[in-house]
């Protein structure tokens, strides 16, 4: 007792003031494990992986050419020979399937590229700048979300020249707002952290903190945007091409194939043949869905931190 | 390190007369506030109002007031984070009040920060390495990334870091070690002013003391000068060889930490000085002044002088006029009628 | 108040311009000239440019422009090139199906979302909220045309439950139980994107709200879970999903596109995509340039609700 | 020591459950408010101060965190045998809670007349009017000069301080028997904490209130306090008057803490530090919770854990420097400690 009265707590000094911090991880690392431990991410990844490379793989899987007509095969049932059945026509529906996947991803992926390019680059320069610059880009996106994007789509696609390359160009055109919003959104508060404002007070270029410090921290949210976008591409070719104005037939898409199934005499006696369609263009846009809600979750920053 | 503690009486007489680093002179920065259609300026935030003080080379200036009251503004105006109003700055003599942003290139390396929130302050995506070694690499300090890297290894060493925690990223810190990390950031260019922006308030009792010793023993070490930004009288007390007390945008009163703790001219600092709680049950603190009513808004200010709304000695002739910065005893400054 | 409505009514204008500007421009540069197709074909060429002088589709755009929006903005909107008939007509046929077909969409898609987004967050990482998760997350990626022909097929055809499309029965008087047994497919249909969308948004909301402090003050101010729930939560989360209503709007129109042709619901819609066939540009230019004003207008309510109802902003 | 005990906690115990592991953030806690008595608990962030605050309230967060063990005994029953239903009587009437944020602990779209009447009237019968004009009674208690005119107002027009004494007529317009108070002033500027503290000074003579104030800062323990409770790790090193705490701490965090707070009456140019950083639930040591930073630290230390004594009369501590049958070399005497 009397002797700890006369010791006195000792200054810190640097040398033991070397806590333990836990096992190093890297912020990679961490991201795999917390993607991976979300359930529906890994089915939503796992599934996307089986659509895509069934697309990819179709001239290998496919049975039969998707655009060789027999007519004894005229509304087949599913069977050894047509795995789910045939069309009106007597193409091999499986076939079709694959091959019609080919065009939905790739319109679903190049759309997404060039719309997340233009809107990455436009929100980046409206937020960054601000002032004049700012609210004229910003003017721009009240204006094209006025309309409701399917007028516009159908306008631009059917008046002018119905061709997949057209189409991929009218969604990058009409797609991009959502994308400027988020990345200004993420610059203005990004802008006002405090570490980037340490970055200023070091000297560093304007350039260099946009692209190396402020970019980093919103390519998480800028990628997470990018998977749900190709979902809604899809969902917006296949649209269009059941409406008759996308993608035209010979060319198998999972739109157009639905649009040949809309006919009463097929839905009393095919019931398989609208149903797998649709059901392609559903799993493949849920499986996007999943997976960019795991992505969210993983790259959340704030979870990390915390 | 030693074990003894040692009294280190700042050489307060050669710090007196040693030259001045820091100058601000009716410093102003006001914020617009838009609104209406066409977002038209309809006012101001006069978040800083004119303010006047210097630093002295090797001393230690606190900043103190409460919330809102323009200090940490006044701050990042200084290191030019923010563009002023009005005013000059004056840094070793040299007015860098509109110097361009390409100018500023060698201010930065001279003039450095360390911020309050340790969470915010360090980039989320960068390891320590990378966040310490690239200002070297943009100022050139150095020929050879390794060089760079064995210098940052040096620095977080005397921070009180292992320099093997040189590739970890900042969310396997604790906010004590973050802050440290924030405080070498500060140092590796090894600048002449180290601006503080509330740098221990986020911290935990225990840290709060960790981060202060630290940052003491720096500034023997490294030569360095501390503009210190804070709110909490006690720590500006223990820390700072010069007070700055600051309300509503205005500088109420600079004085030696003793003149202005043992006898605070100023009614503002008085009460200010009440409200601290006491640091010891029995202790016996003079008769409290307690404050009426809040805050105004600094968007629109009181006229005259803007304390004269809660002020218990409130004169007609204080609505009208302001109150002007007089040095009414040796070193001591103060903005009041009363004096 | 006023003034900020006023302020808010000012901001609605330039955009109302810009959106006939673009509407009008796009008409213009489609290809195959719109205004010729409206010229007899049969009559010679010298009598055809006769015809286009006199129509004045020779002038300069501006002055095209300025003549058309003065005639839209005096209800004005010409004469469809197919039907002859005066736009404004076939609009006023078609406009109440369409909004029949989107108000009891949204009415579904409230009361269906609201509730259940509630019990979502109230029991989050329970069975329930898992599965109310997982229903939505279905709903948002199901294609609608798609939800529309598996109902006609198994519903309609395969059991007879509903009629395959249209209004009412053929040539049948008005009947409201038949109004409402048409209805019923196509407003679930038209419905579920915007249903799944609002049950998230509810649920994220609701969440929100429960980690708030003030939610913490009524727990420990001793009110039962209800109460605290219903009465302190409730209104916070509802207050942001004001403005979601607003952006289920373009969804809701959007979608009616689809879902009336899907069930041949003679609509905007529809007589939109039948336009559109048959390159019918007035009618292209009006339904586009009025679904765009629906949903400006849309956003005008929702902001002035959302300034009325919270208390915290004020002008 | 007062006569009337009005709680006693005793081995209260909470723990956060996660797939992979229990979290226990109150560990043990066992102490006891008498009548009129201002009790502070004190803590740094994840000492599980507030958690022990809210195991009382029984209001832990759901559905991971569960007081796992304990009594609390309020009223002569135990509070967490009582049904939810029952509890549902105690908070908000015989013991109320205020908090840290008055800026967010008002509910934002309704009025402060609103939530006032609301309280009074879930726990007494009484009429709208009635409750009304107790509530503008409550509301001059704690300060308010145009009290009529605040009950019409919403939260965002209130300053701070002003929401905080709204908090403080809310938390006692049922006259509670027990008020905790979670940080009450640490969001608030120093002159308007030091209004804050002379009110609840006042108050709590005034009505002879009990006050649990759970804060970080020793300055508010001084300025109210008649007892402290210090907390480290989720458990309680030790507790004893205030004066005993000041003057004469005995557990080396306590006296660390002590040290390492600037003081304005002080001309100290160095402060004293505890090294280290204070540890998190899922890293807590092996043996004693403070041995990592604890410059008296034997090898006993990090091998058990230590016990809460009491030393002296009313004043408990955990720690082996202080417990009998520890030798010198930092070795417990086995036979000593077991005839004990």
């Amino acid at each position: 007792m009397d002797q700890l009265q006369h010791r006195k707590l000792e200054p810190m000094t640097p040398n033991n003031n070397h806590d333990n911090l836990g096992k190093h991880r890297s912020m990679l690392g961490i991201f795999v494990v917390k993607f991976f431990q979300n359930k529906l991410a890994v089915l939503g990844l796992v599934m996307l992986l089986l659509i895509i490379g069934s697309a990819v793989f179709a001239p290998l899987l496919a049975p039969h050419d998707p655009n060789y007509q027999i007519l004894t095969a005229r509304l087949h049932e599913p069977s050894a020979e047509y795995p789910l059945g045939a069309d009106q026509l007597g193409r091999d529906l499986l076939s079709r399937l694959l091959y019609a996947g080919q065009m939905s991803l790739l319109v679903g992926f190049a759309a997404m590229a060039s719309a997340t390019f233009i809107g990455a680059t436009m929100g980046a320069i409206a937020g960054y700048f601000g002032g004049i610059i700012d609210s004229i880009i910003m003017r721009i996106v009240d204006i094209l979300f006025s309309f409701p994007n399917i007028f516009l789509m159908i306008t631009l696609v059917a008046l002018f020249r119905p061709s997949p390359f057209w189409l991929i160009v009218s969604f990058a055109v009409l797609g991009w707002m959502s994308t400027a919003r988020l990345i200004r959104g993420e610059m203005l508060s990004l802008k006002k952290r405090e570490f980037v404002l340490a970055a200023r007070t070091l000297g560093i270029s304007k350039w260099r903190i946009i692209f190396n410090h402020i970019m980093p921290n919103a390519i998480g949210p800028l990628i997470v945007a990018a998977t749900l976008a190709v979902g809604q591409f899809i969902i917006a070719e296949s649209t269009l091409s059941f409406l008759g104005i996308g993608i035209s037939p010979p060319t198998a898409t999972w739109g157009n194939m639905l649009t040949a199934a809309q006919n009463l005499t097929i839905f009393q006696t095919a019931w398989w043949y609208p149903l797998f369609p649709g059901l392609m263009i559903f799993l493949t846009v849920l499986s996007f869905n999943f997976v960019g809600d795991g992505l969210r979750d993983a790259l959340d920053p704030r979870v990390v931190e915390k | 390190m030693g074990t003894s503690i040692v009294a280190q009486n700042k050489p307060n007489e050669k710090i007196q007369h040693s030259e001045k680093i820091l100058e601000v002179k009716n410093l102003k920065k006001y914020f617009p506030i838009k609104a209406g259609v066409l977002q038209r300026t309809k006012g101001h935030i006069k978040a800083v109002d004119g303010i006047d003080f210097f630093i002295r080379k090797g001393e230690t200036f606190g900043l103190v007031g409460e919330s809102g009251c323009g200090k940490s503004t006044a701050g990042r105006t200084i290191t030019r984070l923010y563009e002023p109003t009005e005013g000059e700055i004056f840094f070793e003599g040299e007015n860098i009040t509109s110097k361009k942003e390409r100018h500023l290139f060698n201010l930065r390396r001279n003039m450095q920060m360390v911020f309050q929130d340790p969470y915010s302050s360090l980039n989320p995506r960068k390891t320590v390495g990378t966040t310490l070694i690239e200002p070297l690499k943009v100022h050139r300090m150095y020929k050879t990334h390794k060089e760079c890297r064995e210098y940052a290894q040096s620095i977080l060493e005397r921070v009180g870091l292992n320099p093997s925690f040189i590739n970890r990223y900042p969310h396997e810190f604790s906010g004590g070690q973050r802050q440290r990390i924030g405080i070498a950031r500060s140092l590796v260019l090894n600048p002449k002013l180290i601006v503080g922006d509330e740098p221990v308030s986020a911290l935990d009792v225990s840290i709060q003391s960790q981060v202060l010793n630290l940052l003491n023993d720096l500034q023997d070490e490294f030569d360095l000068t501390y503009l210190f930004i804070a709110h909490d009288l006690s720590v500006v007390k223990h820390f700072s060889d010069r007070i700055g007390v600051m309300y509503l945008g205005n500088m109420s009163e600079v004085a030696n930490k003793k003149d202005l703790y043992d006898e605070p001219l100023h009614p503002y600092t008085q009460a200010l000085l009440s409200a601290v709680p006491r640091s010891h049950p029995r202790e016996v603190k003079k008769e409290r002044i307690l404050l009426k009513g809040d805050i105004p808004s600094p968007a629109n200010p009181p006229t005259g002088c803007v304390f004269h709304t809660r002020c218990p000695f409130v004169m007609d002739h204080c609505k009208e006029v302001t109150p002007e910065m007089k040095e009414v005893r040796p070193n001591h400054f103060v903005a009041c009628h009363l004096h | 108040m006023t003034t900020y409505i006023i302020r808010r009514l000012l901001i609605t204008i330039p955009l109302l311009i810009a959106i006939s500007i673009i509407t009008f421009a796009l008409m213009q540069f489609a290809p195959g000239s719109p205004a010729v197709l409206d010229v007899d074909p049969n009559v010679p060429p010298e009598a055809r440019e006769a015809q286009i002088e006199a129509m004045g589709l020779n002038e300069p755009l501006p002055v095209q422009y300025a003549r058309w929006i003065s005639g839209v903005v005096t209800g004005d909107f010409g004469n469809s090139y197919i039907t002859k008939r005066p736009v404004s007509d076939m609009l006023l046929e078609r406009l109440p199906n369409t909004l029949i077909l989107m108000t009891a969409a949204t009415i579904l898609a409230i009361i269906i979302a609201i509730p259940i987004g509630i019990i979502s967050a109230v029991r989050q990482y329970t069975k329930t909220d898992y599965a109310i998760t997982l229903v939505s997350f279905a709903g948002v990626a199901v294609p609608n045309f798609w939800i529309g022909l598996m109902l006609i097929m198994f519903l309609s055809v395969q059991f007879g439950w509903f009629p395959v499309g249209g209004v009412q029965t053929l040539n049948a008087d008005f009947n409201i139980m038949d109004r409402i047994h048409h209805l019923f497919l196509p407003a679930l249909v038209l419905a579920t994107a915007d249903t799944a969308q609002l049950t998230r948004y509810t649920r994220t909301s609701m969440l929100e709200v429960k980690n708030q402090d003030y939610i913490r003050t009524a727990r420990a101010k001793g009110f039962k879970e209800s109460k605290v729930i219903l009465k302190h939560g409730l209104r916070n989360a509802l207050l942001p999903l004001i403005t979601l209503i607003a952006i289920m709007l373009p969804t809701l129109i959007g979608g009616s596109v689809v879902v009336e042709s899907v069930f041949s619901w003679p609509g905007l819609g529809d007589l939109f995509m039948t336009s559109v066939n048959q390159r019918d540009y007035p009618v292209i230019m009006i339904i586009t340039m009025l679904t765009a004003v629906l949903v400006v207008i849309g956003n005008l309510i929702a902001d002035i609700l959302y300034a009325i109802v919270d208390p915290r902003i004020e002008y | 020591m007062g006569q009337e005990t009005v709680i006693e906690l005793k081995d209260v115990t909470t723990s956060f459950f996660s797939r992979k592991q229990e979290l226990t953030v109150v560990d043990r806690v066992s102490f006891s408010v008498e009548k009129g008595e201002t009790v502070a608990i004190v803590g740094e962030s994840g000492s599980g101060k507030s958690m022990t605050s809210l195991s009382i309230m029984q209001l832990v967060p759901a559905p991971n965190g569960k007081i796992t063990n304990g009594e609390i005994i309020f009223n002569g029953e135990d509070l967490l045998k009582k049904s939810k239903k029952d509890m549902h009587k105690v908070r908000g009437n015989d013991i109320s809670m205020i908090f840290q944020e008055p800026m967010s602990s008002l509910n934002p779209v309704y009025t402060i007349g609103e939530q006032l009447r609301e309280q009074l009237m879930y726990h007494q019968p009484l009429s709208k009017r009635e409750a009304h004009e107790k509530g503008i009674e409550m509301l001059e208690i704690v300060g308010f000069a145009r009290a009529r005119e605040m009950m019409r107002e919403y939260p965002h027009r209130l300053s701070g301080g002003m929401r905080q004494r709204v908090m403080i007529a809310m938390a006692l317009s049922n006259n509670p028997k027990l008020l905790i108070a979670d940080e009450p002033t640490t969001a608030l500027d120093v002159t308007v904490q030091a209004q804050i503290l002379d009110l609840m000074r006042g108050l709590s003579k005034d009505y002879d209130s009990s006050i649990i104030l759970i804060t970080h800062d020793l300055g508010v323990v001084a300025e109210l306090a008649q007892r402290v409770v210090v907390m480290y790790g989720g458990q309680v090193v030790e507790e004893a008057k205030i004066d005993e705490i000041f003057d004469k701490p005995l557990h080396p965090y306590t006296e660390g803490l002590l040290n390492s707070m600037p003081k304005l009456n002080d001309e100290q140019t160095r402060l004293q530090s505890i090294p280290g950083s204070v540890p998190t639930p899922d890293n807590f040591p092996k043996g004693c919770r403070f041995v990592t930073r604890c410059p008296y630290a034997m090898q006993v230390c990090t091998e058990e854990q230590p016990t809460l004594l009491e030393k002296e009369t009313g004043h408990k501590v955990r720690c082996f420097l202080h417990e009998e049958g520890v030798g010198k070399d930092g070795n417990i005497d086995r036979r000593s400690k077991q005839t004990q």
